[in-house]
């Protein structure tokens, strides 16, 4: 049983799969992506409040939902590894890492960008954005470790101990910033944003921008995958032969 | 330098004599470090009372096998087994039985031979003062007990570690490169041990690049 | 629903005066799609030729090995 | 004479594994006093960077006592870990703790609350001291030393999954910082909180609930991922 | 084949030995690319601890920001300090530097400014951002990054002579900033006063001149003493 | 163990031969740690062409002796010359024609061979890399060049140190046990080394505690 298991997460079969998958991917996610962009840009009307920079959401929230969804999947990644020794689920879970700061990074930086008009600054130590950028830092974290250990293997492990770790901490470090947050501060203009007018106006292209950006992470997360196992498994015959024939 | 694939004396896949009941044996082990194969295809088998020494130039893996075996590396394939069951299936019993010396010797700058001896003898069996003492004088560092062992010289933090080998209750001695920086005394006390180890029924998985005495040597050779 | 919100296509830039935040966060998001869609493309290429390079080079050693022995 | 000493091996406990260990950690740091006395010490200096760097007003001070007393600690308790496995690594004793027949979850157990009481508890003793200096509001100081006292350990134990992480590493001391400071966090919140909420007049057994949650929650699970990641870092 | 290479000597001078030396720090940076990133993101997390620890709200912080900023700066220099000389000592290279015909000053001198580069200067960039997200006020941040500029390379410096006499301890994070913290204390406050004095309309370039004054004193003074220092370490 | 008050062979005090014109010479050493003498009265002196081994038992107090005379230590009394002069009046000189490889050799871990080897040479000389290639492949490190040195198996660390050997000007060879963790034809390569270096007119002092086959090899014994 544990074959099959393994044959699944075999380096080959995920490339060849993927193979098969990606133009499909890319296909969809340019569709909507194009589709939900110029939406998005060309066809929502402006918030009473906020006018056009309600323009920004579109990217904002996409970014700042698919963001929260890294340490999960890096911790599962990590559980993998560290049970069942699974090549593949680390090198999703290496890739997974830089990945997840670029999300959350650009999910701050829109958020920022947005907030700079409406609380007339850049930043505030709001409870969901500290809770953002300690994300930020514990996903660099990984990924400091990952470039200080140098041995492939421990890298792997260690870094699956400390995802799981930080998956932990990252809801323990949300649930106390919010509570930080909330005792000290009015509820912020995040919550309150949500009262304006929402017709499907508004949120259809919102659903279309999050099912394209979640592909554009599929594809994303694909893409250095299989650059990884290129990498990792350049000694497989089928990486040899594939490498001759390119 | 690489590509080692010789079997050692001992696997003799006969039916064995019932008192060479094998205590540890490796099946068919690979092992590759930055694409360079170091062992593949290596099998061999250690017997109660059997001295097995590892040789080959350096960098053939000697340092890595040993460490394969104690379960300090696990960057291979292939199979370990004790008493004939695989190793992780008799972790407690292997560990119980396991001594292992490596290059770090495992003993703390900072504290004196008898604290060192103490903490490391109660990681495996009970023993009192008087015997870590005699262990101690034995190896020959008596008047050093209470010196704290960054004071003392190479060789003379070698031996508290080597004092531990007349202690332990383990059948099996894992031993990497024991022999550096000790004397000529020191060397032929060790090879002595050695000896007196396998003549009681136990065995000695031994690397070093220098000739050893020790009666009923068996080799592998790793290239 | 599908109305364009805009006028003139200068009303679409200056984004009813919030054209720096708007459009720098979609020029962010370009960005960031070269970064982790077009650098992995990239990277790729590059992966293929630094191993075809290698599978040569290590075929020319082992011919020379077996030719001079 | 080279024969063994003793013939008939007496195997050890968990026990007397566990406490063998914990005694050669109160050794070592009687060898090292400076392991006693430096986190103590640097707490106190970081805690005089306040009123050096932000304000030395009482009435600002007291407003940033708490924050201080806590950010202080924090800094301490991390700087501390290093020491807490790499001299054992180094010397090959780290892995004579992995090859023993006794759980690895115990003698980490050992190592981690040896060290708290070296290195944590005195940081603890002194914190009504420097409370004082820092003008702390009256009727805060009993609150902010049982946040201290429960919330350090736990600082440790996070702290001593990252140093077992990163102790094969050449650089360690900044590293650990970037794994383990987002993690101290919710500690942070709530010793900081803790002080500034019962002044408010907020009960202080919320408070100490949940540091007390967060406290035995560590306790457990800690030496687990600590045990886990000194096997990774040895291997 | 065990002939000398080349017979010819042909000896290096002070120069080569110190681009030689720089070269190095620099490689290893380059190595170990965390060296670099790390002290930065050490600085930004300690930031962070001061809004979490003592208030989020921007008048409150604005009040602390400068402090705030000088105290991530000076622990995030000390903490980077750790790796100066640690590595060499270990595995024996400083010996080989102590060895050398060459005057130990200038290799010291090289690692000193090889080291402030890849963990110096990162901090110093970034800290208008941090300032910024401090609510530090307008007008302040010309000073602060002028004043960090100079400053944080005398608290290498300093950091530089206590490293040096801890190298060959166990426990070096600690005694360290034992050692270095109350000697990096005037610059502290040369740093904090600069900016709250030049908000209270007092020029920048007394303040600046006092940095200056330090960061040559410390150039030319501190890499003799670290050099005595690890004579003696090593030894 | 301790108290070895023996005068090496190589002292005669008679007028010497002008080409055996002495390079070091140590004169009336004395060294005490911790209230243990390790050695009174001893002299020797070491000639161009001359290989000194240091011996002694574990502890006697060799590495203790090296490094004294490489100036690591001062906690001695006596003196200490460097042609003809005390060397502290010489230290430019006697620096640059000193190499020393002490127990730990002064090979970066995070460098790779070549980078290490790069920059511990310049500290004395000008080297171009070509040199530092031939000199890897010399001494069997052909293809490890670009591996960071922590990959490197033991011996083969050691081997990065030996290649300085091969490219250093320096007339006098301080090597604290420079054949630990040695393969076998690393320990006859090495021992070439010294003896080519000896014929060249450079001397060494090395401490080991295997039987050294080089001829005119002569003994300081520390008991
Ligand atoms: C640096 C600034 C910001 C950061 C880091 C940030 C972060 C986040 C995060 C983490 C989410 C949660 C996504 C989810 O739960 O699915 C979110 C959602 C959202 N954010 Fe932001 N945000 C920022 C600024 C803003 C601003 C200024 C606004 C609008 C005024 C805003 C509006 C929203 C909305 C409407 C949502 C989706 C509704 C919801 O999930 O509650 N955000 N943001
Ligand atoms: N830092 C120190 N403090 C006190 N005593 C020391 C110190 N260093 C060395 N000693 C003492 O000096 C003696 C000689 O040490 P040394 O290292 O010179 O011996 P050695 O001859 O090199 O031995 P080995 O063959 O084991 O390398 C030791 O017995 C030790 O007790
Ligand atoms: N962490 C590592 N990463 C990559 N390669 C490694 C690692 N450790 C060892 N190796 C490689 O494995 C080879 C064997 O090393 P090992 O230490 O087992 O040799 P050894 O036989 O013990 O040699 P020596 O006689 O020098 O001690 C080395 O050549 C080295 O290149
Ligand atoms: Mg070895
Ligand atoms: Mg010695």
């Amino acid at each position: 049983m544990w074959t099959w298991f393994h044959q699944l997460g075999s380096p080959k079969w995920f490339y060849e799969l993927t193979g098969r998958w990606l133009p499909w991917l890319v296909a969809a996610m340019s569709l909507l992506l194009l589709v939900g962009i110029v939406w998005a840009l060309l066809f929502v009307p402006p918030d009473y409040q906020q006018g056009n920079t309600i323009r920004i959401m579109y990217i904002h929230v996409p970014f700042a939902s698919i963001s929260l969804a890294f340490f999960p999947l890096m911790a599962i990644a990590g559980t993998v590894t560290l049970v069942w020794k699974i090549k593949l689920a680390d090198m999703i879970a290496k890739t997974a890492a830089p990945l997840g700061a670029w999300f959350t990074a650009l999910a701050l930086a829109s958020g920022s960008i947005w907030g700079s008009d409406i609380w007339g600054t850049w930043w505030i130590w709001d409870g969901r954005l500290t809770s953002m950028l300690l994300q930020l830092f514990l996903l660099i974290g990984v990924i400091s470790l990952r470039s200080a250990l140098e041995d492939t293997d421990a890298a792997a492990k260690a870094c699956a101990v400390l995802s799981i770790v930080g998956c932990i901490n990252v809801f323990v470090i949300k649930y106390s910033v919010d509570w930080w947050n909330t005792l000290h501060q009015p509820a912020s203009p995040i919550t309150t944003s949500g009262e304006g007018p929402n017709g499907p106006e508004i949120w259809v292209p919102l659903v279309i921008m999050i099912f394209a950006i979640y592909l554009f992470f599929a594809v994303a997360l694909i893409l250095s995958t299989r650059n990884e196992i290129l990498q990792r498994e350049r000694r497989a015959q089928w990486v040899q032969d594939l490498v001759r024939t390119a | 330098m690489s590509h080692a694939t010789q079997a050692s004396e001992s696997t003799d896949s006969v039916t064995p004599p019932p008192n060479t009941e094998l205590l540890l044996a490796a099946r068919n082990l690979f092992c590759e470090r930055d694409d360079r194969v170091l062992f593949k295809n290596l099998d061999f088998a250690v017997r109660p009372g059997q001295v097995l020494q590892v040789r080959g130039s350096n960098g053939s893996g000697k340092t890595t096998l040993l460490r394969i075996v104690c379960g300090l590396n696990d960057s291979y394939e292939g199979e370990l087994s004790w008493c004939g069951e695989p190793v992780a299936d008799v972790a407690d019993d292997f560990y119980a039985n396991l001594l292992f010396l490596g290059h770090r010797v495992g003993v703390s700058k900072a504290l004196t031979p008898l604290e060192n001896l103490r903490w490391t003898c109660t990681l495996n069996s009970a023993v009192d003062d008087a015997e870590l003492l005699a262990a101690l004088a034995t190896v020959g560092l008596r008047g050093f007990e209470e010196s704290q062992c960054f004071t003392l010289s190479a060789g003379q933090q070698q031996r508290v570690a080597l004092a531990r080998l007349l202690l332990s209750p383990a059948r099996l001695w894992v031993l990497d490169e024991p022999f550096t920086t000790l004397d000529v005394r020191g060397v032929t006390q060790l090879e002595a041990m050695l000896h007196n180890h396998a003549a009681q029924g136990g065995s000695v998985l031994v690397t070093t690049h220098h000739p050893l005495n020790v009666p009923d040597l068996e080799v592998l050779d790793l290239g | 629903m599908f109305e364009i919100q805009f006028a003139s296509l200068g009303e679409f830039f200056s984004m009813g005066n919030y054209a720096f935040n708007v459009w720098s966060v979609y020029a962010l998001f370009a960005l960031f799609f070269v970064i982790n869609i077009y650098f992995p493309l990239v990277r790729r290429k590059q992966i293929l030729k630094e191993q075809k390079r290698r599978l040569l080079l290590n075929a020319e050693a082992e011919e020379s090995r077996t030719g001079s022995s | 004479m080279v024969e063994r000493i003793d013939s008939r091996p007496r195997s050890s406990t968990t026990t007397t594994a566990f406490v063998a260990t914990l005694k050669r950690e109160l050794i070592l740091a009687y060898k090292r006093k400076h392991d006693v006395v430096n986190p103590f010490m640097f707490f106190l200096i970081v805690a005089t960077l306040f009123p050096i760097g932000i304000s030395p007003e009482p009435e600002r001070l007291s407003l940033i006592a708490a924050g201080a007393l806590w950010i202080a600690a924090l800094l301490a308790s991390l700087l501390a870990m290093d020491n807490l496995y790499r001299a054992d690594y180094e010397d090959g004793s780290l892995e004579q703790m992995l090859l023993s027949p006794q759980p690895l979850y115990f003698m980490v157990l050992a190592k981690n609350i040896g060290h708290w009481l070296v290195s944590g508890l005195p940081v603890v003793l002194v914190s009504p001291l420097i409370a004082y200096m820092l003008s702390l509001p009256e009727g805060s100081y009993m609150t902010l030393f049982l946040t201290l006292l429960m919330g350090t350990p736990v600082l440790s134990l996070l702290g001593s999954i990252g140093v077992a992480l990163t102790v094969g590493l050449g650089s360690r001391g900044l590293i650990l910082a970037v794994i383990t400071l987002p993690m101290s966090v919710p500690v942070l919140i709530a010793g900081t909180m803790a002080v500034t909420e019962t002044q408010n007049g907020a009960s202080l057994a919320g408070y100490l609930a949940i540091m007390g949650a967060l406290l035995l929650g560590t306790l457990t699970l800690a030496p687990l991922a600590s045990a886990a990641a000194l096997r990774i870092s040895v291997s």
